[in-house]
């Protein structure tokens, strides 16, 4: 394959990075910060999107910031397609996102604003370190930088509620990550001596026995608990304690999708499917995805608080993805690839209603929303429009990824978890529809009255348009994220 | 504890034990250590190569020079480091228990005073003796220097440190105590500002008026004499301290 | 000038001590220059050095300009320096250590010794002396002089403290000379068989005289092993430790939490390597049914568990780090004992990053308690807020501790697991990572204090003791406090992504040693 | 009885710095008067120079001082200098630096345990401890 060396993915990378002195630094005007924000952004998508063309052609971008971080390892960029498709997500969220937290910490007048964008532009250095990381140890070390950038994004509010939830997350994250990805990746390195590029067949492909195997692949999927994998997942409902922003950028696109994502690169370029096949060992991962996907599912239905009902969903949806990397075929990596998308755009959508609905009238509760679709009618029909793509519905794009992730179970002849898959999504429309049927067809309780339309502040509102119309123009116009996808399938799997 | 003391002294008794078992017959001519190269080199040739006949004192100051240099350095840490524990700089004495505070009487006594007016400048010449005839016969630095260092404190028993103190006042004693160093290790940096290696004194030759073999015994002189003046400042100063609990006053 | 310098490492702070005794005394001013000055000719001295080795490789250098005798190596018949990458990396270390708590000290030691001022510059420096002499030496008793000079001194600087201070000084002098003791034993009983005195001398009579299965040099292995634990308070000879460093002045603790155990570790690693040598190491048995280093290995496995546990159940500060040393004295020693490259060079590469790690955590308490008057954890409540760029530099070193990127923990722990998973010893594998874990938890929960403002329900205790004079709080960090922390936090970050070079300089030195693989 | 002669008494001088150094360590760690620590340090350390001294012996051997040996008069520097007639002058030197080490360390061990009877009234262990013990700090 065709590699071009150029540092553009390190200056994606940094350009949020560098994006924290002029925040800090303008701290004082709330106008300039802001605009700082966007501009990195901006660059930020700029030049990801500048890369996408060259990728599409079937070329690796690689760069080498430091040639050995420790013996035979650098410290590596390269991207290809699902380090593009990844990186493209988060940055385009990136500039949404921004465009909403502008409307939601002003109007929920809170305090240390300076602090969130610094550690949010932080936390998407570390994102795209991640998508484009080259090797197993570029990956854990930008990892790491996001577990704890995102801390102080997680506890904001600085409070009791914070406190508890903050310890959680660190916990999990940290727990996992030194307790079993360390012990795994340095196993990989005795294994290999020295060698932990990602590489189309897994660099680890012929050198451990299944037993070995599937216990290094375990301590992987663990130990990347940002993908929320069961029985590791309670920090991600108790990380809603955050402002809603971050809820919607981090914890339904970027930190959990970094974790699904080196799930997916563990099982494909440290192990390399057909290896995995060989091992027989990756169902063991399936049947733990698809007991997540189903428990979680199941948990959403009880839950009133709405974040933490969105929370569990994602969950579940987390593990969709590794479900279907863990099929081993073609079209079951086609799916996850397109999920990691398909799913980011729909849920971000929810996350941000959720908090339109939190800023505009203070609810946080399911069952206090009743009629609340006619007071905030855009706000209840992206949210519709996101349900539906969650449920995998057409027109909405949700319903792609969900068809090739049954086209992979179908492949690999695993019935029983496709047959997970459909009931999971039985169980979405139980837990997101009456959500809907109760915004729009029940009367609103008598002091909820009010006239008239009144919408969250239209900061707020556009940027949950937008990822609403995301969902439907995925659907319309999905061929260029199914050639992305196509793309990593080809390289990841045989035929 | 003390059960846990017992078990830990034997066992470490019983396995020092255990060695001996291995070691060379007592008083062996011809055991490791005895009839190794280095002790034979030092006693064949310590005459042509320091003209030193007191063997110790030429392995001592000149080929294990490096160590007594530091030896020195160990007394002087320990005089300094017991001045800054137990001097009382002016604060008074706080903290004492009231048993402890100071009833001495008020005039010495006077066959004591005598006899030590007889003794020390005796005392004294001899310190100087066995400190120069260090390299012919027992002696050295450290030996004159504690009898230097003792003949003050006999002052001070006979006749209260402050006394004393009138002959070595505190600030006599901090730089005597780093005089001896600086002659000892300024004799070595000599030899460094000469072009050669520390406290290589063959070279010292070359300002000495004699030849590089003869330098090395002249030089032995000149850093025993360096030991001598810390050592005696040092152990009157660490007596002076001791006795009277920081106070330099009084006295036992 | 070049050749010389190694000499000038050691005496440039002897001479700075004598300098103090001739002016510091009367003119009370000048001891912290000339405390600044003699250490940066001393630093300056160690970076000569270094470059040296890493142009010309190992070298000797020749006190009393006595040569070797005989055929060959020959013997030494005076006193050598011997200087590798490792002791060159060492003594740098203790160089820039020593210099960057000499500029921390500035305010410390007027505000908390303020009459003894000069006694406390020249213990300081002889006490720099002392450990820079031990790690350049290659005389077996040279080095038992020069560690009784770093343990007189240290013994005094401890001493000076509180009330407690003097107390847990004289614990230390009594296990300190216990230690110190064995060591001289051990000497002593390698001397009666060996005949001479100079590290690669004895090691080579060992090789040639066959004198591996003797009792004798078994025994005296043993001793120095026993001494050398003593004094870095390996667990369970820890016992001195904790109350020494945490009554001790904030800059006493400063320099020795770094230093003095990590010279310690040194010191184990060149005798094991240079005196007895690696095969005689890990294979002796001393007639028992197991090998020295799974012995040593599963030793350092409960210290490191322990020292994490002790650790996590203390509320003052300052003891809370001593505990992290007694487990991080566990990571060391079974580093070097994992019989292979990469977990020696994680034990040394370690040494250099615990250095740093403990001076910037040390410094940055010894900044809060300046700043709040209280030594207890809960005492940094809303700290955060209060001194955002001192809690900064702390976190740097907190996260370093625990062991996460960028910093040079992760990459110490990187060589030790990695050396760990290669000798097979799971168990120290596990320890290294429940000992992250529980620092993790450690640091995580002081972050919180200082992160998550909260109404105190106890005030800070009143000072009960009458000696400690009420050292005034600060009102603003002064910039010789919060330099020297920033230049540590930097480091550690610096370290971490130099690993690599790093490493490379230890393995210049190790390349020649064969490892072996431990046996059974 | 052979064990005697043979282990024993050959060797006795080891033997009696081993028990020398034994009773100066059990007192060092299990004595509960710091002053009776001390006194064991200094047992432990003498015990330790014996042990040097008894390395340098040499049978028949006189004291390494050459003129001493040699008349004056008879000494040339063309002679040369049997080693066996002087004992081994290594372990001298060498006890002579521990020696001067064991003083600094008596001497500041002293000067710490007086600064503990200032403090705390007492030299005894176990009553240093009880009145750490009422002290609410730590």
């Amino acid at each position: 394959m065709e590699i071009i060396v150029s540092p553009v993915p390190f200056y994606a990378c940094l350009a949020s990075l560098l994006a924290v002195i002029p925040i800090v630094a303008f701290g004082r005007w709330p106008n300039i910060r802001e605009t700082c924000t966007f501009l990195a952004g901006a660059a930020k998508l700029a030049l990801v999107l500048a890369m996408v063309p060259v990728v599409l052609k079937g070329k690796l971008i690689e760069f080498t910031l430091v040639n050995e971080i420790v013996k035979g390892v650098p410290l590596q960029f390269r991207v290809d397609g699902l380090g593009i498709l990844f990186g493209l997500v988060a940055s385009s969220l990136w500039i949404l996102t921004t465009l909403y937290s502008t409307g939601y910490m002003r109007g929920a007048n809170e305090h240390s604003q300076t602090r969130f964008y610094a550690f949010f532009a932080v936390s998407l250095c570390a994102t795209l370190g991640v998508a484009f990381a080259a090797n197993l140890l570029t990956l854990y070390l930008f990892y790491e930088m996001l577990s704890l950038a995102t801390y102080p994004l997680v506890t904001h509010h600085q409070d009791k509620e914070a406190r508890s939830g903050g310890r959680t997350y660190l916990t999990y994250l940290l727990s996992t990550s030194i307790g079993f990805v360390l012990p795994a990746m340095l196993y990989c390195y005795s294994k290999t001596g020295g060698s932990m590029d990602f590489s189309t067949g897994g660099f680890l492909a012929g050198r451990v026995g299944p037993t070995e195997g599937l216990v290094v692949l375990l301590l992987f999927v663990f130990g990347f608990a940002k993908s929320g994998i069961m029985p590791f997942h309670s920090w991600l409902p108790n990380a809603m304690v955050a402002p809603t922003p971050v809820s919607a950028l981090l914890h339904a696109v970027a930190v959990v999708k970094v974790g699904v994502f080196c799930t997916i690169r563990v099982i494909t370029g440290v192990f390399g499917t057909d290896f995995l096949q060989t091992l027989d060992i990756a169902a063991v991962v399936s049947w733990i995805a698809g007991f997540t996907v189903l428990v979680s599912s199941l948990i959403a239905l009880t839950q009133d608080n709405l974040k933490r009902r969105l929370a569990f969903s994602t969950i579940g949806q987390l593990s969709y993805i590794i479900l279907g990397v863990s099929f081993l075929t073609a079209n079951g990596v086609i799916g996850s690839s397109m999920h990691i998308a398909m799913h980011a755009v729909g849920k971000i959508t929810l996350f941000f209603c959720a908090g339109a609905i939190y800023i505009a009238t203070g609810k946080k509760y399911v069952s206090q929303l009743s009629g609340i679709g006619r007071r905030m009618p855009f706000t209840m029909a992206a949210f519709t429009l996101g349900s539906l793509s969650i449920i995998g519905l057409p027109p909405l794009c949700g319903a792609w990824s969900k068809w090739f992730l049954f086209l992979g179970g179908m492949d690999a002849k695993q019935y029983v978890l496709v047959g997970i898959l459909i009931v999971s999504s039985l169980l979405n429309i139980a837990y997101l529809i009456p959500i809907v049927i109760k915004a729009f067809f029940e009367q609103p309780s008598e002091e909820d009255k009010v006239d008239g339309i009144a919408e969250a502040p239209l900061a707020c509102v556009i940027p949950l348009c937008c990822t609403a119309l995301g969902c439907v123009a995925l659907f319309a116009f999905p061929g260029f994220l199914h050639s992305l996808a196509r793309l990593i399938a080809t390289t990841t799997t045989t035929p | 504890m003390k059960g846990l003391a017992l078990f830990a002294v034997v066992l470490t008794g019983a396995l020092l034990l255990y060695a001996t078992g291995d070691f060379p017959a007592w008083g062996s001519v011809h055991s490791p250590a005895n009839g190794g190269e280095l002790s034979s080199h030092y006693i064949e040739n310590v005459r042509t190569e320091t003209k030193v006949p007191n063997i110790v004192t030429a392995v001592l100051a000149d080929y294990r020079s490096y160590d007594t240099m530091f030896e020195t350095v160990v007394v002087f840490v320990a005089g300094i480091a017991i001045i800054a524990l137990l001097r009382d700089f002016g604060n008074g004495s706080r903290g004492y228990p009231p048993a402890l505070a100071n009833n001495l009487p008020e005039e010495p006594d006077l066959i004591i005073t005598q006899t030590c007016n007889l003794v020390i400048p005796v005392l004294q010449i001899f310190a100087l003796y066995v400190l120069a005839h260090g390299h012919y016969s027992p002696g050295g630095g450290f030996q004159g220097g504690v009898m230097l260092g003792a003949s003050y404190i006999l002052i001070a028993l006979a006749n209260g440190v402050e006394v004393a103190m009138k002959a070595m006042s505190e600030r006599k004693i901090m730089l005597l105590a780093a005089t001896g160093i600086l002659i000892y290790s300024g004799t070595g940096l000599i030899c460094l500002l000469l072009g050669e290696n520390f406290l290589d004194y063959h070279v010292l030759s070359r300002i000495l008026p004699t030849d590089p073999i003869m330098a090395r015994s002249h030089a032995i002189l000149i850093v025993e004499t360096g030991v001598a003046v810390t050592v005696a400042a040092i152990m009157f100063s660490i007596y002076a301290n001791l006795a009277t609990r920081g106070t330099l006053k009084g006295g036992l | 000038m070049g050749e010389q310098a190694p000499i000038a490492i050691v005496l440039a702070p002897l001479f700075g001590a004598l300098l103090i005794a001739f002016v510091g005394i009367r003119f009370k001013a000048l001891c912290l220059p000339v405390t600044l000055g003699a250490l940066t000719v001393s630093l300056a001295a160690t970076i000569e050095t270094f470059r040296t080795v890493l142009s010309e490789g190992e070298f000797i250098y020749l006190i009393s300009g006595w040569e070797r005798l005989g055929e060959g190596k020959g013997i030494s018949i005076g006193i050598e320096y011997r200087v590798d990458a490792i002791s060159a990396l060492v003594l740098l270390v203790i160089a820039a250590v020593s210099l960057l708590v000499a500029v921390y000290s500035r305010t410390r030691v007027v505000a908390e010794t303020p009459d003894r001022i000069p006694y406390y510059y020249m213990l300081y420096l002889l006490l720099v002396a002392g450990l820079a002499g031990m790690t350049i030496t290659n005389d077996a008793f040279n080095l038992f002089v020069l560690l009784e000079i770093s343990s007189l001194t240290s013994y005094a600087l401890i001493a000076v403290g509180s009330r407690r201070a003097v107390l847990s000084a004289f614990n230390y002098v009594i296990m300190g000379t216990i230690g110190a003791s064995f060591y001289l034993l051990g000497v002593g009983y390698l001397y009666i068989k060996t005949g001479v005195l100079n590290m690669e001398d004895i090691h080579a009579v060992i090789v040639a005289n066959d004198l591996a299965e003797s009792p004798s040099i078994q025994v005296a292995f043993v001793l120095i092993l026993m001494a050398v634990w003593i004094k870095m308070a390996f667990f369970p000879l820890h016992a001195w430790l904790p109350n020494a460093y945490s009554y001790s002045p904030t800059t006493t603790g400063a320099l020795m939490a770094p230093l003095v155990t990590k010279v310690m570790i040194y010191i184990m690693i060149r005798m094991m390597v240079t005196v007895f040598g690696l095969d005689y190491a890990f294979r002796a048995t001393l007639g028992m049914p197991f090998n020295w280093s799974n012995l040593v290995v599963s030793l350092s496995s409960i210290a490191i568990v322990a020292g994490s546990v002790m650790a996590l159940s203390r509320r003052d500060l300052k003891k809370m780090l001593s505990y992290i040393i007694i487990a991080e004295v566990g990571y060391m020693v079974g580093g070097a004992w994992l019989a292979n490259e990469r977990g020696m060079t994680g034990a040394v590469y370690h040494i250099v990053n615990d250095a740093f790690m403990t001076l910037c955590l040390f410094l940055a308490v010894g900044v809060f308690i300046a700043r709040t008057g209280d030594p207890r954890i809960a005492g940094m409540n809303g700290l955060f807020k209060k001194m955002p760029i001192t809690m900064a530099a702390f976190t740097i070193g907190a996260l370093s501790m625990i062991g996460l990127p960028p910093t040079c923990g992760f990459f110490s722990k990187w060589y030790l697991v990695g050396g760990g998973i290669e000798a097979g010893q799971w168990h120290f594998v596990g320890a290294l990572l429940f000992s992250s874990l529980v620092n993790a938890v450690i640091f995580f929960r002081i972050f919180e204090i200082a992160y998550f403002p909260k109404e105190l329900s106890d005030p800070a205790p009143e000072c009960t003791d009458p000696d400690a004079a009420p050292v005034a709080t600060l009102q603003r960090t002064p910039l010789s406090m919060s330099l020297p922390l920033w230049i540590s936090a930097i480091a550690l970050i610096g370290l971490g992504i130099f690993n690599h070079t790093i490493t490379q300089w230890i393995g210049s030195a190790l390349g020649s040693l064969k490892f072996f693989p431990p046996a059974g | 009885m052979e064990f005697v002669e043979q282990f024993i008494v050959p060797k006795f001088n080891y033997w009696i710095y081993v028990v020398l150094m034994m009773i100066g360590m059990h007192a060092m760690i299990a004595k509960n008067n710091f002053f009776k620590k001390l006194i064991g340090m200094a047992i432990f350390q003498t015990a330790i120079i014996l042990f040097y001294v008894s390395i340098g012996v040499k049978e028949g051997a006189n004291i390494p001082i050459l003129d001493h040996h040699m008349m004056p008069g008879e000494v040339h520097a063309n002679d040369p200098v049997i080693a066996a007639k002087f004992t081994n002058p290594l372990p001298h030197v060498l006890m002579l630096t521990a020696i001067v080490v064991s003083v600094a360390t008596l001497g500041l061990a002293l000067a710490i345990s007086q600064k503990i009877y200032r403090e705390y009234g007492t030299l005894e262990e176990d009553d240093i401890l009880s009145q750490i013990k009422l002290e609410p700090n730590d």
